[in-house]
């Protein structure tokens, strides 16, 4: 079975074979055994690769992939064969809006807003302040861009993802 | 003059409620936990003699809320309060309030705390005792404008801070004058949410400096000592996040005179049990008088470590009105100790808190290992309290010995569920500047979590990880369907386990 | 002469092989671990840099294969082995073939484990030395007939002992003659199932004695240094169950003296590393030599607590031909340190093996405490292995003080999923004797783990919470019918929890 | 709801009662205010009992609790109401064998047997010697009786409750 992996930038291609109970992968030029056993749920397991023993942390979701080596943290998309060739077809059909939905990055309650629909706003400008843990931050734009909605209000409880403001 | 007291009430939550009930337990007194409705599991609640739920979640209404605590301490018979740090910890009507209600506070007099408390009365008490402070106001600040005639005068950048603040909140840095009104009203209304008073006062930003703090313990007879100093410079956004004992720049001599000066202070406001006195230090070895605080810290493990002196236990014999026991001339500092403040903290997402349930913890333990924690198996991070969950302290002969050991013990460490700032922990002890020690309080600002993976080689592990994960994923899942036990363990290995769990 | 290694192979598995590569890792040395099918998951495979599978659970298939070891010594560039206790820790030919093959034993020299390994042999070397013994034998035991010959002459009670022995296997009590047959066979037999080798010696039964054994470090130019005893009485079936330093009986003019003694034994093999020298010691404090272990003991941390000396790193450092850097004099025994060994045996059921799942390790932790320990959450107890699963040590700066921490320790421990041994220790650590330092090796005898509940105070509590799991059991099982979510939480707090959860 | 809880030849009837989302038992003179947790599976419980606090391990297995509180275990036989009076039921038409099945108490080799059928056997006399974790254990009669049975021979396996001998 083969696999594709993009990470910073490079991708990888690695192919599966079990033979004798034990997992092998062929990457590039190496051939490589590999003993992996998850220790516990969602994210820990233990690798051996070619007898070098690491524990990480690797969350899923979707194809896109979270993991943690020591003091390392690495974003991956992983796909298989299918799955590859199917996002490939996606991928001519989809339509870029140019809209963004700026997001709460984590739970908290809003303190105030800053920008109105119609403003125009800078990358970093200030659009809305949220409360979490005591501490106040300020949600900051992203890019260049005019304000199309608010869509919450100051007072309001908000949870991780919901979205804030959209920009156009 | 012996105040004996056989019940002690911890008033406080998390690491540190766990951290005194243990002393509490190891001095024979019985125990009494206070906890919020978000609290019934935790350790404090099942570690304590009893129990009682003191309301909802928010701090406000359950640990800072002073009828409440004392109306269980009157139920339960506490003759003592323990309060810990943060929340009531540095409460003078707290304090107060104790001693008009018979029961011992365990800590310093409402009056010290009252005089350290206003970081502007504190700033004058040191002055008076002629101990060097950071330039800066004399007073509070009523308004923008005022602050902004300050700062002209002191010039910029300056430091905006609350007056009655401590840990870092109510405190905003200004460099230039455009960005000083919403500084200020950041900063007042953070001091306003955390400590219930906005009044600001400012210094100036003394830049290449080092935050190091002296421990001292005082009696009610008027003896105070002191147990060398914290070096605390490991900040980011003010919040301190790793301390070592003892600092890499203070010799013999400046800790003499650095801990002199200290039980100075402490001595300016007739100072019983633990506090310690922060300063700011310079390249050129000159120290400023910061604030006092007026209980026991976060980061007071490491200082035990060092001396052998357990404070909590100095702290309750203190409070019960005995002598101190320990003198200047046999307060050694032996070793080196290193914590780093482990948080629900997510390095890869701007530090933003990491919530959810901790289904595993995987602890390190072995030769020079403390972990001070209130977490276990399927602990909820909330939102609700400060989301530092554990603080691991190591102790070894030497700082290198001891770096290397808090390595391993940050390698052992793992929390599964949630996210976790033990990987920039990591990524910290491997910095050759940590561990050259040539560091000032602005060193975080410019420290870069990324690792160097030039040859590509890390990538390539964390790619077949991915992909070997995917993969079993996907195995898993088709034999499930085809009707063969799923499990933790790889489907490939399933087989061989099997007959190996078999008696030979 | 330095023998430079950078990579160190640990022939064990456990608690003692997570623990040597704590040290090795802290010494920033490579480290290769080995396991058997049994061990995959365990915690030396996660935690060294490399891990190679070297056959089947049962050990003479895995961890006692000289032969499979080097190999993976050999495939890994390993430079060093450490050894461990037990398996291979005390095999000449296994000390010996590393040498063949280059590679340097952590341990001391095949030699001395030769003089050493056969008891009836080493016994000669102490007598030789001048060192008391206990009377028995002076060779091998061919028949009963010969043990029956012995016996009549030293009188009962005797003690059968297998010549390749420790840690209490092949050995038996026997106190009529009527018993030393069957006691014969099963010690024989036992010998050879554990040794390889059932040859038995017999020494007079010696009562009301203290077993009380010296740490011993020597290094390769001479140099021996003692490091104070260890006080090991509290034994049940011969197998160590709590150790303490320093022992209740020994004074310092005991310790020189003892100390001495065991250097001397060392000296007499010319003994290079960590080594124990056993004694029994009678009330009027004349001590006789039992054995010499030449290996780190499972209780060395008693040692490390109190000295400050960690035997590991010495080893190591001993094992790569560097010179002692302690002397006798600089070795100061400070505090108390005791150790619980926690095991996967019921004490309700007879101490029999308890096996399955851990699901849920709490561990104790905070001030003073040291776990030495391979367990986690999802570990298999097997019947492979040891039971012993963890080591709990805790150093205070007085035994009282200690047996209080013990105490606040084994409550915090706690194991889901299988029986331990840690009630046992509880009890032991609130009974009269053992606090007072009252007893000898045969205290476990008598000792009765049945709590006095005179009151009925404590069967009434378990009655309430018996009764209230049922009801509870009952109820989410009710709700669970009506199509409520079940949980872990009482079904009658779960809609006030999940208020609680909410944001405020 | 009633149970009766048998611990050390006596026996607690208790009596529990949910008011305003607390739990009560009345126990003999007493009405106690109770808050159980499970901290975790399968064994591990927080107990509240009128504020004061106990972390205890319940095992259940029937009507057949073991209850482990610091230093101490106590059995004990748990039932309702109901339950209690169907065991009084069947307790009527029990019978008493005589027999008495001797089973291997932890899994384990057979190293040796030491009686045969027709044995008259001494309560404490050796029957069987077991190997388990390298310790050799004698299985001894808990009575004095004859050998009805040998059910295992010299170098099998068995298992935890597997009959070794039958003594009648």
């Amino acid at each position: 079975m083969k696999y594709y992996v993009e990470v910073d930038d490079r991708t990888f291609e690695l192919d599966f074979q079990e033979e004798d109970e034990l997992l092998y992968v062929h990457l590039g030029e190496s051939r490589l055994t590999l003993d992996l056993r998850q220790i516990s749920q969602p994210s820990l397991y233990s690798l051996l690769v070619d007898n070098r023993s690491y524990e990480i942390f690797v969350e899923a979701r979707g194809d896109e992939f979270n993991v943690l080596i020591g003091g390392e943290m690495f974003q991956l998309k992983v796909q298989d064969e299918w799955t590859r060739r199917l996002a490939n077809i996606q991928r001519k059909s989809g339509v870029e809006t140019g809209e963004l939905a700026v997001v709460a990055p984590m739970p908290g309650a809003v303190v105030a807003i800053e920008v109105s629909p119609g403003d125009e706003v800078k990358r970093g400008q200030g659009l809305v302040i949220l409360s979490a843990m005591k501490m106040e931050n300020e949600i900051k734009s992203p890019r260049v861009g005019r304000v199309k909605s608010v869509d919450v209000s100051a007072g309001q409880t908000v949870e991780q993802g919901r979205t804030l403001v959209v920009l156009e | 003059m012996l105040t004996t007291f056989r019940k002690v009430l911890v008033a406080n939550r998390g690491e540190i409620a766990v951290r005194v009930l243990r002393s509490c337990a190891e001095l024979g007194l019985h125990t009494v936990a206070v906890y919020s409705e978000a609290d019934r599991n935790a350790l404090h609640v099942r570690y304590a003699d009893e129990a009682y739920s003191i309301g909802a979640p928010p701090a406000k209404e359950s640990y800072l809320s002073i009828d409440k605590i004392l109306d269980v301490a009157r139920r339960a018979g506490a003759e003592a309060i323990h309060p810990g740090y943060g929340f009531l910890s540095e409460n003078e009507q707290f304090a107060q309030a104790c001693q008009d209600n018979g029961i011992v506070f365990i800590g310093p007099r409402a009056s010290s705390i009252a005089a350290m408390g206003d970081k502007i009365a504190a700033r004058k008490v040191a002055k008076a005792a002629g101990v060097p402070t950071v330039p800066g106001t004399d007073g509070p600040l009523a308004t923008v404008e005022e602050a902004e005639a300050f700062a002209k005068k002191f010039g910029y950048p300056i430091l905006l801070k609350a007056a009655a603040g401590g840990g870092g909140k109510g405190m905003r840095t200004v460099r230039t004058p455009d960005e000083l009104a919403s500084a200020f009203r950041l900063a007042a209304n953070e001091a306003k949410a955390a400590f219930g008073d906005g009044t600001l006062y400012l210094e100036k930003l003394l830049e290449g400096v080092r935050h190091v703090e002296i421990q001292i313990l005082g009696d009610r007879y008027g003896n105070v000592v002191h147990l060398g100093e914290r070096e605390c410079s490991i900040q980011r956004r003010r919040q301190k996040l790793i301390e070592e004992s003892p600092s890499t720049v203070v010799d013999e001599d400046l800790r003499r005179r650095m801990g002199e000066v200290a039980v100075r202070v402490a001595e300016a406001v007739n100072y019983e049990n633990a506090g310690t006195v922060e300063f700011l230090l310079d390249r050129d070895k000159n120290f400023y008088f910061l604030e006092m605080n007026t209980r026991l810290q976060v980061e007071h493990p490491i200082t035990e470590l060092v001396t052998g002196v357990d404070l909590v236990v100095e702290q309750i014999r203190i409070a019960s009105g005995r002598k101190l026991r320990l003198t200047q001339r046999n307060i050694v500092v032996k070793g080196a100790a290193i914590e780093c403040r482990v948080s629900a903290e997510d390095p890869y997402n701007d530090f933003l808190p990491s919530i959810g349930r901790i289904t595993h913890v995987y602890e390190p333990s072995g030769p020079g290992i403390r972990l001070d924690t209130s977490i276990y198996d399927g602990f909820e991070v909330s939102l609700y309290y400060d989301p530092m969950i554990a603080k691991l302290i190591v102790w070894a002969e030497t700082r290198a010995q001891a770096i290397l050991r808090m390595r391993r013990a940050l390698e052992e460490f793992k929390l599964v569920g949630i996210r976790t700032n033990i990987p920039f922990h990591l990524r910290l002890m491997e910095s050759p500047t940590f561990i050259a020690g040539r560091f000032d309080n602005s060193f975080l600002d410019s420290f870069n979590l990324a690792a160097s993976d030039e040859s590509g080689e890390h990538a390539r592990l964390a790619a077949v990880a991915a992909a070997a994960v995917a993969y079993q994923l996907k195995q898993v899942k088709s034999r499930k369907v085809d009707g063969a036990q799923p499990g933790n363990d790889s489907a490939w290995k399933l087989a061989a386990r099997r007959a190996a769990l078999r008696l030979s």
